[in-house]
């Protein structure tokens, strides 16, 4: 532990700016998965232990969409578009068959669905690691504010990431699709009462789910390597700000991964190496103290 | 006239026993000791999470970390003080029941998924110290040097037969004590806690007591299995307190079946084989694993002693 | 055992459920509790044994206040309850839903130390059984009984805990008309035999004014009437509410 | 009513073959089998796999000379995705259910450590080939008589860097360094002995910030942005394949590379390629290079391995082939596959190498290698990306690694 090294960070501006935003792009581009994860649980009640999946495959069908059109807004799009649908494939195939059984055998689902993906991406995109590479338009000298370091590609990806969870607030608080989908997170039985047909309002959720999920593993492509196996380190930071944000709360998973994202941020210059820990730490507390998240319904 | 049970679940592990041990004099092979010793740590495993999952009702997604605590808790002792095996083991579960006893103080009240998450938070965490505190636990390369094997008794636990012999004890009587706990006063308030948590609150149990016993239970046979463990690959780490080792146990359950007292084992057996034969075939074994999988989940809908019970009682009827 | 409420009031998000309720139950007694659905019937019976905890009042039973005792000690002093629909541990058999109900009563539901509980336990589970008639089917699973069974043996799982005082809410919901009065008569025996302070919710009012010796009548939370089946039955309060509340619900 | 029940013979055959299988098939025919376990899947998988590429050249060659004592070879590969349980696992599996009379342990560290204990309890010869953690052999308690390594040793390239990079720095007047490796064995025991040989030539070099990310850590954000905040003039990092890729990228978009020097000793082909900027002017040791040693014979085994693979060969993929290479030579010296014997012969032994820095390799009587080409220079974002390289000085590696191993009580 490192106090010192933290308080001189607090009370420098350029330490503040430059951890923040790396804590901002971080916690955005979780929050990106986080939602998907918490939309899917809030309508159907499942917890989505594929949704890492789903990233990975995002990041791949967008490096293979950048190598062959060279653009990388075209990349985004497909990475985005691609895993939409293979939501939907995934909802209607796998998971609309243990709706109601033991939340084990939904787990066992999901699990075998990582599994059998990790060794297809190894067969199409081989075992190595695979980097898409910066864009060109992208490859600019970082901004200095305050005399902290803000990377142009990082303000564009929080950006995106800011409009999403905008547009996903406004989609669910006006729309006529997003107050089904919110009725349908408080009370499922009402809203098929009323005619609403839940099969393709479900299959809906998966594909604004999956397609989140995908365009977070899009996003991030241009910086982080790609690898079979790549999905699992995020669905656990998914789950953390779920859980943390409270299971169901699209605002809780935009605050828990912010919070997420800043302790990281600031973690590694106060606790460096443990802030792993630190994370489980916070959400080890949010449960005792408030098991419903800092959003969420009580159960 | 009815036997009586106890009586023949004993008879049942004896013959058990003795089989396990008459193969070795029979005829030695070092792959078949090898598979014993993995499942016996594996089944312990499996069947004490399943007094969680299958008989009470609580999803445990942590249970790994007093598997991995115990490892470490016997590694350790065994590399810094002088005491003999058996007391380093013993004094390892010991403490991976007390440790189950305050994780569980935490756990417990917290319902269903709430539950499976504090307990999956808990064991990341537990898995981060490990990590983090390289001076004590070697970090992410675990224990080095090797756990030394003491001799006791004449017995020298670096001999695979040894080895062998004394898993397939410490497996046989712990998933016997196990059985005992099921179907003991308490194993029946668990699963009255299963069906119907209110009603048993109505008849006087007061529950979180009697899920926290659950779970200090469980930690400890855990534990137990944790030893094993540690004994065979001579060391201890942070891999066998991690959630994937925790999801292996959940398969495990899953695939045996959570409403057979020997489901987990039969899991145990079937994964641990699987994983052999499919790695020797292909190296996409996580494909056909998964595919595997999903033909139980979707296929059989149940593991798969729970599956013959199932076919069994409705020809019987 | 003496059942008496005073002033009990309990609120749901603004809304008081129960408003007020002052009622007395005298020990031997066999009384029920009527009205209009919504009325708080089941919430007072929820407030007595403890399923919820009360705003304010008093709950004395025997002249001792429990009402800021847990569920399960309440259950202690002798509240048992069955309950609207048939509370029972499905997946074991009759026997052992009775067996597991009286160990837990006897205090050994922690036991490790034997297999088996002992036979004067067994001959516990073994009389109940045969005291509310469900000996015929003591070895199958709960789940797979007849809508009647299980709730006789929801009720034998209260027995079975030895109450002073019994909480039946609506002993004979969902049954057919002879079923009915087969279970109504059985508890009718049961009171006469045991001696207990029984109170049953209701709904069949033929069966109310035939077994009941006393009645209470809910409405919105609050007590609108108390008496004998003949007080009641002239009541014009009562039969305003009911009539009242027909029209709203059509 | 047939359905289920046909499922249900099914399911108890299948299971029934499931746990026969393991104990049924014991190596067949006269086939030698070779184990060889490493990570093929995950982030650093390309390594792995160009181990295993290297490994089937050798197979190829050593069956069409004849194969060992006149029986052909034939490997047995195994991923135990780098996790030290299930490489411990593989190891027992490789020789007792598989039937391996050899064993390649390709592993990286923290797995082979695991090895290590295993090869403790079996009889059979084992090499370690990717491992450069130097107490793997040169504590005695750890070293096992059966089992070796062909490997860089971290203590090696820690007196060849350090004594470069003390040259560079002492040039360059930087004297503030941070350094950034990955938190495992490999990353801590390298850095600390980088760090304590570089300050016995700099006495006055600073370490202004540390900082330990995790082994395939997806974000390198807060850890680029620690590093700014230290303000070093140089940056020492010992990531490497994915994870090195991964912090190049998002190092650029901080232009991390334009406010400090970076020095790495682990940049192999693949990654060079795959890192679509490479910066200039990274000071870099070579892992593997065809044009170095600058030898007719290295860049005939460089190119044949391009041209069976359709890419370049990694650090891991040399060290695999020179194994093989000491295998041939002891198992021909003791003519016999048993552990004892082959550890006997291939103790002291020399081969000629490709890979040697004056065209042999040796095998030092404690396990270890010395004398294979370790050289520093900096990259350029083309072929050949390393120039103006400089060999090391062994007869200095070697003083001082007599004397770290003194000090650690080893000897």
């Amino acid at each position: 532990m490192d106090f010192n090294a933290l308080g001189a960070c607090f009370t420098t501006p350029a330490c503040v700016v430059t951890q923040a935003t790396s804590g901002l792009i971080v916690g955005m581009l979780l929050f990106l998965v986080a939602a998907g994860l918490t939309l899917i649980f809030g309508v159907l009640k499942i917890v989505n232990f594929a949704h890492g999946t789903f990233y990975m495959l995002g990041g791949y069908v967008a490096y293979s969409a950048y190598v062959a059109t060279d653009s990388y807004a075209l990349a985004v799009l497909a990475g985005a578009v691609a895993m939409a649908l293979f939501g939907v494939l995934f909802e209607r195939v796998l998971m609309s068959r243990v709706y109601g059984s033991n939340v084990l055998m939904q787990l066992l689902v999901c699990y075998a669905v990582v599994l059998i993906f990790d060794d297809i991406v190894k067969i199409v995109w081989g075992p190595e690691f695979r980097a898409m590479g910066m864009p060109a338009a992208f490859q600019v000298p970082p901004l200095f504010i305050a005399g902290g370091v803000v990377p142009p590609f990082y303000a564009v990806l929080i950006g995106i990431a800011a409009l999403i969870a905008i547009v996903l607030s406004l989609g669910l608080s006006r729309t006529r699709l997003g107050k089904t989908v919110r009725a349908a997170a408080v009370n499922p039985q009402m809203v098929s009462a009323l005619g609403v047909n839940t099969t393709v309002l479900f299959a809906i959720v998966f594909a604004i789910g999956g397609g989140l999920a995908g365009l977070a593993g899009a996003l991030a492509g241009p910086v982080r390597s790609l690898s079979p196996g790549m999905g699992f380190s995020i669905l656990i930071e998914g789950f953390i700000v779920t859980v943390i944000g409270g299971m169901g709360s699209i605002a809780g998973a935009m605050v828990a991964a912010l919070i997420i994202g800043l302790v990281r941020g600031f973690g590694t210059i106060g606790f460096p190496g443990f802030t792993d820990g630190l994370i489980y730490i916070v959400m080890i507390g949010i449960l005792v103290l408030r098991p419903q998240g800092l959003f969420g319904r009580p159960l | 006239m009815k036997r009586n049970p106890a009586l023949r679940d004993a008879l049942f592990a004896a013959i058990v026993l003795i089989l396990l041990l008459a193969i070795p004099m029979l005829h030695r092979s070092p792959a078949f000791e090898d598979f014993i010793i993995r499942l016996s740590a594996m089944a312990l495993f499996a069947t004490s999470l399943n007094l969680l999952v299958g008989t009470t009702g609580m999803v445990s997604f942590g249970h790994g970390m007093f598997y991995g605590f115990a490892a470490y808790a016997f590694g350790l002792t065994m590399q810094l003080t002088e005491l003999s095996l058996p007391v380093a083991a013993l004094f390892a579960v010991a403490l991976t029941t007390i440790a189950a006893l305050v994780v569980g103080a935490i756990c417990v009240r917290l319902s269903t998924d709430y539950f499976a998450f504090i307990t999956l938070a808990v064991q990341m965490l537990f898995f981060s110290v490990i990590v983090s505190w390289q001076s004590l636990t070697g970090g992410d390369q675990g224990l080095r040097g090797g756990i030394p094997r003491r001799r006791i008794f004449g017995f020298d636990l670096g001999s695979q037969l040894h080895l062998y012999q004394f898993c397939a004890i410490v497996a046989v009587l712990g998933l016997l004590a196990l059985r005992h706990v099921s179907m003991s006063p308490f194993g029946n308030t668990l699963r009255m806690i299963r069906d119907n948590a209110e009603r048993a609150s109505f008849v006087g149990i007061v529950l979180w007591r009697a899920r926290l016993l659950a779970f200090t239970i469980a930690g400890g046979f855990a534990g137990i299995g944790g030893v094993l463990a540690a004994l065979f690959v001579s060391g201890a780490y942070p891999e066998l307190a991690d959630w994937p080792n925790s999801g292996q146990a959940i398969f495990a359950v899953m695939l045996g079946g959570i409403n057979s007292f020997l489901g987990p084992v039969l899991g145990a057996m079937i994964l641990l084989a699987l994983n052999d034969l499919v790695q020797r075939f292909t190296e996409y074994h996580g494909l056909v694993l998964g595919i595997v999988i999903l033909a139980f989940a979707l296929g059989l809908r149940r593991g798969v002693l729970d599956f013959i019970h199932l076919v069994w009682s409705k020809r019987a009827r | 055992m003496n059942v008496e409420i005073n002033h009990l009031t309990k609120s749901f998000g603004g809304v008081r459920a129960i408003d007020d309720v002052s009622l007395a139950f005298p020990s031997g007694s066999l009384s029920a509790v009527i009205g209009p659905n919504g009325a708080g019937k089941t919430t007072f019976f929820n407030l007595i044994s403890g399923a919820f905890m009360a705003d304010s009042g008093e709950v004395l039973l025997d002249r001792e206040d429990i009402l800021q005792l847990s569920k399960t000690e309440r259950m202690r002093r002798g509240i048992g309850r069955a309950f609207q629909v048939a509370s029972c541990f499905p997946t074991m058999t009759v026997r052992a839903n009775l067996m597991a109900a009286v160990t837990a009563h006897a205090g050994r539901w922690t036991s490790l130390s034997h297999r088996f509980p002992s036979a004067g336990m067994r001959e516990r589970a073994e009389e109940v059984m045969e005291f509310v008639g469900l000996t015929d089917v003591a070895d199958v699973e709960a789940t797979i009984l007849s809508h009647g069974d299980q709730k006789l043996l929801d009720i034998a799982i209260a027995l079975a805990l030895e109450p002073k005082v019994l909480l039946l809410d609506e002993p004979t919901a969902g049954m057919g008309p002879d079923e009915r009065w087969r279970m109504i008569e059985r508890v009718r025996g049961l009171w006469e035999r045991r001696k207990l302070t029984l109170i049953f919710i209701e709904h069949d009012m033929d069966i109310v004014f035939k077994v009941a010796s006393s009645i209470r009548v809910l409405c919105y939370g609050k007590v609108l009437a108390e008496g004998t089946p003949d007080q009641i039955r002239n009541n014009q309060a009562v039969i305003d509410a009911y009539l009242g509340a027909e029209e709203n619900a059509s | 009513m047939s359905g289920p029940v046909t499922r249900r013979t099914l399911l108890a055959g299948g299971t029934a073959t499931l746990v026969a299988a393991p104990w049924v098939a014991r190596a067949q025919a006269n086939t030698l089998r070779i184990g060889m376990q490493s990570i093929l899947s995950g982030p650093i998988a390309l390594l792995g796999t160009s181990s295993r590429n290297s490994l089937l050249i050798e197979q190829d060659r050593i069956n069409a000379a004849g194969g060992f004592l006149g029986r052909q070879i034939e490997f047995v590969f195994r991923d135990s995705k780098g996790q030290p349980q299930e490489a411990a696992r593989v190891a027992r599996e490789l020789v007792n259910t598989a039937g391996c009379e050899l064993l390649v342990d390709a592993e990286a560290s923290s797995a082979s450590f695991a090895v290590q204990e295993v090869m403790r309890d079996l009889n059979v010869a084992c090499i370690h080939t990717n491992s450069e953690t130097s107490s793997l052999t040169a504590d005695p308690k750890i070293r096992v008589p059966t089992a070796f390594r062909v490997a860089r040793q971290g203590v090696h390239d820690a007196v060849a860097g350090s004594l470069y990079l003390a040259d560079f720095a002492n040039a360059k007047k930087i004297n503030k360094w941070a350094t950034c490796s990955p938190d495992y064995a490999y990353g801590r025991d390298t850095t600390a002995q980088y760090l304590q040989f570089f300050k016995k030539f700099k006495p006055d070099v600073e370490v202004v910030t540390e900082a330990w990310p995790k082994l395939g850590q997806p974000d390198f954000t807060e850890v680029i942005t620690k590093l700014i905040q230290a303000k070093p003039q140089a940056l020492f990092t010992l990531l490497y394949a994915g994870d090195l890729s991964a912090f190049v990228n998002q190092g650029n978009v901080y232009a991390l590379f334009g406010q400090m020097t970076v020095a790495t000793p682990n940049v192999d082909y693949p990654v060079l390629a795959a890192i679509k900027n490479l910066p200039a002017g990274i000071q870099s040791a070579t892992r593997y290079l065809e044009t170095f040693p600058d030898t007719p014979a290295n860049k005939e085994w460089g190119q044949a391995y391009f041209k069976r693979w359709n890419e370049r060969p990694t650090n891991w993929s040399w060290q695999n082939s020179v194994a093989m290479h000491f295998y041939e030579a002891a198992i021909k010296k003791a003519n016999s596959l048993d552990g004892k014997a082959i550890a006997a012969a291939l103790t002291g032994l020399k081969i000629n190498s490709p890979f040697g820095a004056d065209g042999t390799i040796t095998m030092r009587d404690d396990h270890t290698t010395i004398g294979y080409a370790i050289g520093w220079g900096q990259t350029i974002p083309k072929d050949p990306f390393i120039t103006d390289i400089k060999p090391a000085d062994w007869g200095k590696i070697i003083e001082l690694e007599t004397e770290w191993k003194k000090q650690q009580n080893y000897s």
